[in-house]
């Protein structure tokens, strides 16, 4: 059993909507010191493969296929192996 | 019987008295245990009962009460006691509808409170076998210079969207209030219309011995157990950190639950015995209630439950409130038919059990009977308690409201359209998708929102509507008069009003004041619907709307829908075009009680005697339909909150008017709230005809021009102002405000 | 009879829009396909309706991509036959590649629903055709996620190659470039925001989208 | 200048739709070895703030008060201070 943490985020490039309203709620707030707010997705996925490469071909084709859009996302995980229960 | 380890045995549940916390009184306990089953309950049949003996559930407090409702009417197929209300609308057509509220949930976790108070009623109209065809939301909230009502309105707002615009049911009107009595009580109560073939309609019940209960939608997790108990307490601080999980909406679940189920009542008719969402208290109410409704028993083995969390006791899995959960009663034989549609939407489908002869609710878990009492004992023999009432000591001696006095009339005009209870509120219904269906003829922003029904000459007009100003000041008359403003409504949108639905937002029944101000407004109410032949056709109540003793003002939020025989006669509240001379309907007095002036000149707590007269609120709207017939009328607008003065300048901001004319009336008076006028624009050619069809009942008050300029003069001044100001002014007011 | 079809995922919900419009107001053929479909070669056009496809719970269109009916939809466009993809439908069709870009979150990040002024900024498409060059008109818009995105890149080709179909009189969702709606290079497949669907009768307060239906049925007829 | 990496997610007991839709389409895409997906949101925040400690508690309030839910969700993060640049 393999656990894979997934974070999915915008290109640098990109201008997330969503990224801009949470920082200007923060400036509302008088955090004025955050001076840059990324944000993105976050997964994780339990993976029943044989092994840690197989785990991670897996993952990896998720991601492409499925959970980051290559438009605008790039995504970067880790597998770790769970300790059998 | 057997208990789970871990659980309380009836003794120690006898001695410790749990069930005080959950709501149940030691009178009731003792009566159900004596009297109704002849032993002491288990732990899961007492939490059972304190879930269904609750207000929320039984209603035990209001019945006495909403009994004085009147429910007759020509059209009415079904009243009160189902899902929802059903009336007949001709063309074998009938319109479902009820209105239900979520304030406690709302308050705790506004996104998802609002979300799902949607998604619960919602289920409530597809459960008669109508399709849901439009939404319509009633708020209240603390005033917006609180960041924390801000955020309550923001979030509830986008749980409304959210839901609503996800599922594809039009959000087309509702009514937002803001007053600080609702600080730490706001009010969320969600109503919705369904529209069916009358050979569709189908009811909660478990009839048929041998016959299956099917489960289906989502699983089932810990989610709001004890919300109906909860929704029955006083809300305090202390009990916010009190609760259990969240209850989350998931509209696509919904929205595939909405499709199956009405293949199902479309298709295979013959074999759905029953059918019903699982609301307030989850499996155990539906299924208690439709095996009562059917007179008969229901055995049911909760190992079979779809369950999200493991290690769930019988207990929760009965408590929880789980949403997008429906409970079907299926033809012994026939339940592969319904199996297969449910796969074929994806949807969990289970028969989790059957129904019995002798009237006992019986449930098995590991094997084990953890439940059996007669069905009757949790449904039917809840004591009702007529509770004392005391007219409150403020309503002693009430003298008429001061005449405030108006200099500047454009200046107060101005100041009460920014009043963020008066001011548009396109920013928050536009973020309601209110046209999906593609049949919505008139959307939000004017008097009642209409929906055409598809392929008939007919539409349907719906509103929202309850002055809870009004309601405090005098809750008799002002029950009346929430039930004519809807009227009003319907009417000035070329509708005849045809029955409502209501949302009985209202303080503690212990407390002897409130409970009097909730007899009282439903007379008021009862009244009204008799004289406008608008049956009560189904309902809710949400008592203990309290935070640290402090009640709301009894809100009675009527829901109603009115009928529009042929759709060429939709009637909006905007004047048309320039050149249209412009009547008031109905006398004019110096009626300031509660009224949005009084509010704005400081008076916060509303002060005054409130007059209403039902003969002439009948009258005018006899005049405006009339009218309406006739072809007479471009517009009609009715005259609610802030009197002639907003009335008039919202007709002018669709089509960019202006106006200029005279009145007999003071500046102080265009601001006065009489009750049962409307505005109305004729064309110039149609003047000699309404003049003789309106007599003494109508006024000229003016005409529409292409200036932009409002030009109004009075008895005693004259109003001027651009209306390009007034409709910025309008505008913008609350979109400010809730940032 | 044109034949229309309506790709019906799990949680679109303006399938029935278009079908009424078709049928009622268009008076042509129209189908409800269910998204398991594997052919459509029958049909002359796919109309790709506006919703929530399985609860647009990743991005809007990305669960919907993979649908089984999505291999026909992408075989029927490479025939060069018309596709119109509508609200969700148009995110469907960026997500599965059919056009360029991306619908991000609008950029005050709420949902707007209001009607909204468009230009026809190219006519010449099969989509098209009915309204005049530059024409001003006016469809409903009801979307969260509307705000369109492409690269500079992907700009320069939408103008150079005509792409773009329609474009929003007052932007409300920050859309590069005030796009409201594309083609693809070849022209037989549009993705647009607003909903023509919506406004095909005067009771539901204009008539401007039915000149989309009438230009495929016009395209139509000259192809028969 | 300190970057704070937050992640947000459900309590364990709140139904999360995303997640199941999430989890069958991956099912339909024949990845039948996931056998639990759960999802977040994530954030990376550059705060100015004087010690790490400053940033810390920015970054608590900014959790408790903007990010994270109370009823739903819990939330974890990291401080790191970023080489200047
Ligand atoms: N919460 C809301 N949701 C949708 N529409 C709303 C909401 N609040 C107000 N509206 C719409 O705004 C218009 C004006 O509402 P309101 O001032 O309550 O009207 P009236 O005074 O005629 O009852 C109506 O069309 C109403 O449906
Ligand atoms: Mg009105």
């Amino acid at each position: 059993m393999f656990l894979a943490q997934v974070h999915v985020t915008y290109k640098p490039s990109i201008l997330d909507p969503q990224a801009v309203a949470i920082k200007n709620a923060m400036h509302r707030l008088d955090f004025d010191q955050v001076t840059a707010v990324r944000q993105g997705k976050y997964f994780e996925i339990t993976v029943d493969a044989p092994t840690s490469d197989a785990a991670e071909t897996q993952i990896e084709a998720i991601c492409d296929q499925l959970l980051a859009n290559p438009n605008m996302e790039t995504y970067r995980y880790e597998v770790k192996e769970l300790a059998n229960q | 019987m057997q208990e789970l380890k871990t659980e309380p045995t009836p003794a120690e549940i006898r001695d410790q008295k749990p069930y005080e916390a959950w709501g149940l009184s030691q009178r009731e306990y003792e009566y159900i245990s004596q009297k109704l089953i002849g032993r002491l309950p288990n732990y899961t049949e007492t939490g059972l009962f304190a879930v269904m003996w609750s207000e929320h559930c039984s209603y035990k407090d209001s019945k006495p009460i909403l009994r004085k409702f009147w429910n007759d009417g020509s059209r009415v197929i079904q009243g009160p006691g189902e899902g929802a209300g059903v009336l007949d609308i001709g063309d074998d057509q009938a319109v479902v509808f009820k209105a239900e509220s979520h304030n406690h949930p709302s308050f705790v976790e506004p996104f998802e409170g609002a979300a799902t108070g949607v998604g619960g009623i919602i289920r409530d109209i597809f459960s008669m076998g109508a399709k849901p065809i439009a939404s319509l939301d009633s708020l209240r909230f603390g005033e917006l210079d609180k960041p924390k009502n801000r955020y309550l309105l923001t979030e509830c707002v986008a749980g409304i969207a959210a839901y609503g615009n996800c599922i594809g049911i039009p959000t087309v009107g509702g009514e937002i209030g803001f007053d600080a009595v609702y600080d730490g009580n706001p009010l969320v109560n969600v109503m919705c219309v369904g529209l069916m073939d009358q050979a569709d309609l189908k009811r909660g019940r478990a009839t048929g011995t041998g016959n299956s209960i099917i489960y289906v939608g989502a699983k089932t997790g810990r989610d709001g157990i004890h919300g109906a108990t909860f929704a029955s307490n006083e809300f305090s601080d202390e009990k916010a950190t009190d609760r259990s999980a969240v209850q989350v909406g998931d509209p696509f679940m919904e929205k595939l639950l909405t499709d199956a189920c009405l293949e199902i009542i479309h298709d295979h008719s013959e074999i759905l015995m029953g059918i019903q969402d699982m609301g307030a208290a989850g499996l155990v109410s539906s299924s208690a209630e439709m095996a009562s409704k059917a007179k008969s028993g229901v055995t049911m083995n909760l190992d079979l439950v779809p369950q999200r969390e493991p290690g769930m006791s019988a207990y929760e899995i009965m408590l929880s409130e789980s949403q997008e959960r429906m409970l079907l009663c299926v033809k012994k034989g026939e339940e592969q038919t319904v199996l297969d549609i449910f796969a074929r939407y994806d949807l969990d489908a289970v028969v989790v059990g059957h129904v019995t002869a002798d009237r006992q609710y019986r449930l098995y878990q590991h094997g084990k009977l953890v439940t059996d009492v007669p069905v009757t004992s949790l449904v039917d023999d809840v004591v009702e308690r007529e509770q004392p009432k005391k007219k409150p000591a403020r309503l002693e001696n009430v003298q008429p409201a001061q005449t405030p006095v108006v200099q500047q009339p454009a200046e107060t005009l101005k100041n009460l359209l920014a009043q963020p209870t008066i001011a548009s509120k396109q920013a928050v219904f536009k973020q309601y998708d209110s046209q999906v269906q593609a049949n919505t003829a008139v959307t939000p922003g004017s008097d009642a929102a209409v929906v055409r029904v598809r392929h008939t000459k007919k539409a349907l007009a719906m509103t929202t509507d309850c002055n809870a100003r009004y309601i405090y000041l005098d809750p008799y008359v002002g029950g009346q008069i929430a039930v004519s403003e809807a009227a009003r409504n319907i009417v000035a949108s070329g509708g005849i009003p045809i029955g409502i639905t209501d949302c009985l937002n209202f303080g503690s029944p212990s407390d002897p004041e409130s409970y009097w101000e909730l007899d009282q407004s439903v007379q008021g109410i009862a009244q009204a619907c008799e004289r406008f032949d608008t049956p009560v056709i189904s309902g809710n109540v949400s008592m203990y709307n309290e935070t640290d003793g402090r009640s709301i003002y009894p809100t009675p939020m009527i829901g109603m829908v009115g009928l529009i025989e042929d759709v060429a006669q939709i009637t909006t509240q905007s004047f048309k075009t320039a050149g249209e001379a412009v009547y008031l309907v109905g006398d004019t007095g110096n009626d300031f009680a509660g009224s949005e002036l009084q509010k704005l000149r400081g008076q916060m707590t509303p002060i005054g005697q409130l007059n209403f007269n039902l003969d002439a609120e009948a009258a005018n709207q006899r005049l405006v339909q009339q009218a309406i017939r006739q072809d007479l009328l471009q517009s009609a607008h009715d005259l609610s909150e802030g009197g002639l003065g907003v009335a008039l300048a919202e007709a002018l901001f669709e089509y960019q008017l202006g106006f200029t004319g005279q009145t007999e009336l003071t500046n102080s008076q265009l601001f006065s709230e009489t009750q049962s006028r409307f505005i109305v624009s004729v064309q110039p050619k149609d003047q000699t005809e309404f003049e003789a069809l309106a007599g003494k009942q109508a006024v000229l008050l003016g005409r529409t021009t292409d200036q932009d300029a409002v030009q109004l003069v009075t008895a005693d001044g004259q109003l001027t102002a651009r209306s390009s100001e007034l409709k910025a002014t309008f505008g913008g007011a609350l979109g400010c405000l809730m940032k | 009879m044109m034949k229309f079809a309506v790709v019906s995922f799990p949680g679109s919900n303006c399938d029935e829009d278009l079908y009424y419009a078709i049928t009622d107001d268009l008076h042509e053929d129209a189908t409800i396909v269910p998204h398991t479909a594997t052919d459509l070669t029958e049909f002359d056009v796919i109309l790709i309706p506006g919703g929530f496809s399985y609860g647009d719970y990743l991005r809007g269109g990305a669960i919907a991509k993979f649908a089984p009916v999505m291999s026909a939809v992408k075989a029927f466009a490479q025939a060069g036959k018309p596709v119109l993809g509508i609200c969700n439908g148009f995110q469907i069709l960026t997500e599965a590649g059919l056009l360029p870009g991306t619908l991000q979150h609008n950029r005050q990040m709420q949902f707007i629903c209001e009607p909204e002024p468009l230009l026809v900024a190219n006519n010449q498409t099969m989509f098209t055709a009915a309204f005049q060059d530059q024409q001003q008109i006016t469809l409903p818009i009801a979307h969260g996620e509307g705000n369109y995105y492409c690269d500079a890149a992907t700009l320069a080709k939408l103008r150079d190659r005509h792409q773009i179909a329609f474009t929003y009189q007052h932007n409300p969702n920050g859309s590069v470039s005030d796009i409201a709606g594309i083609t693809n290079e070849a022209g037989n497949v549009l993705g647009m925001m607003p909903h023509p669907e919506r406004a095909v009768e005067a009771i539901q307060g204009g008539t401007d989208g039915l000149l989309v239906f009438k230009s495929l049925l016009q395209a139509h007829l000259r192809t028969v």
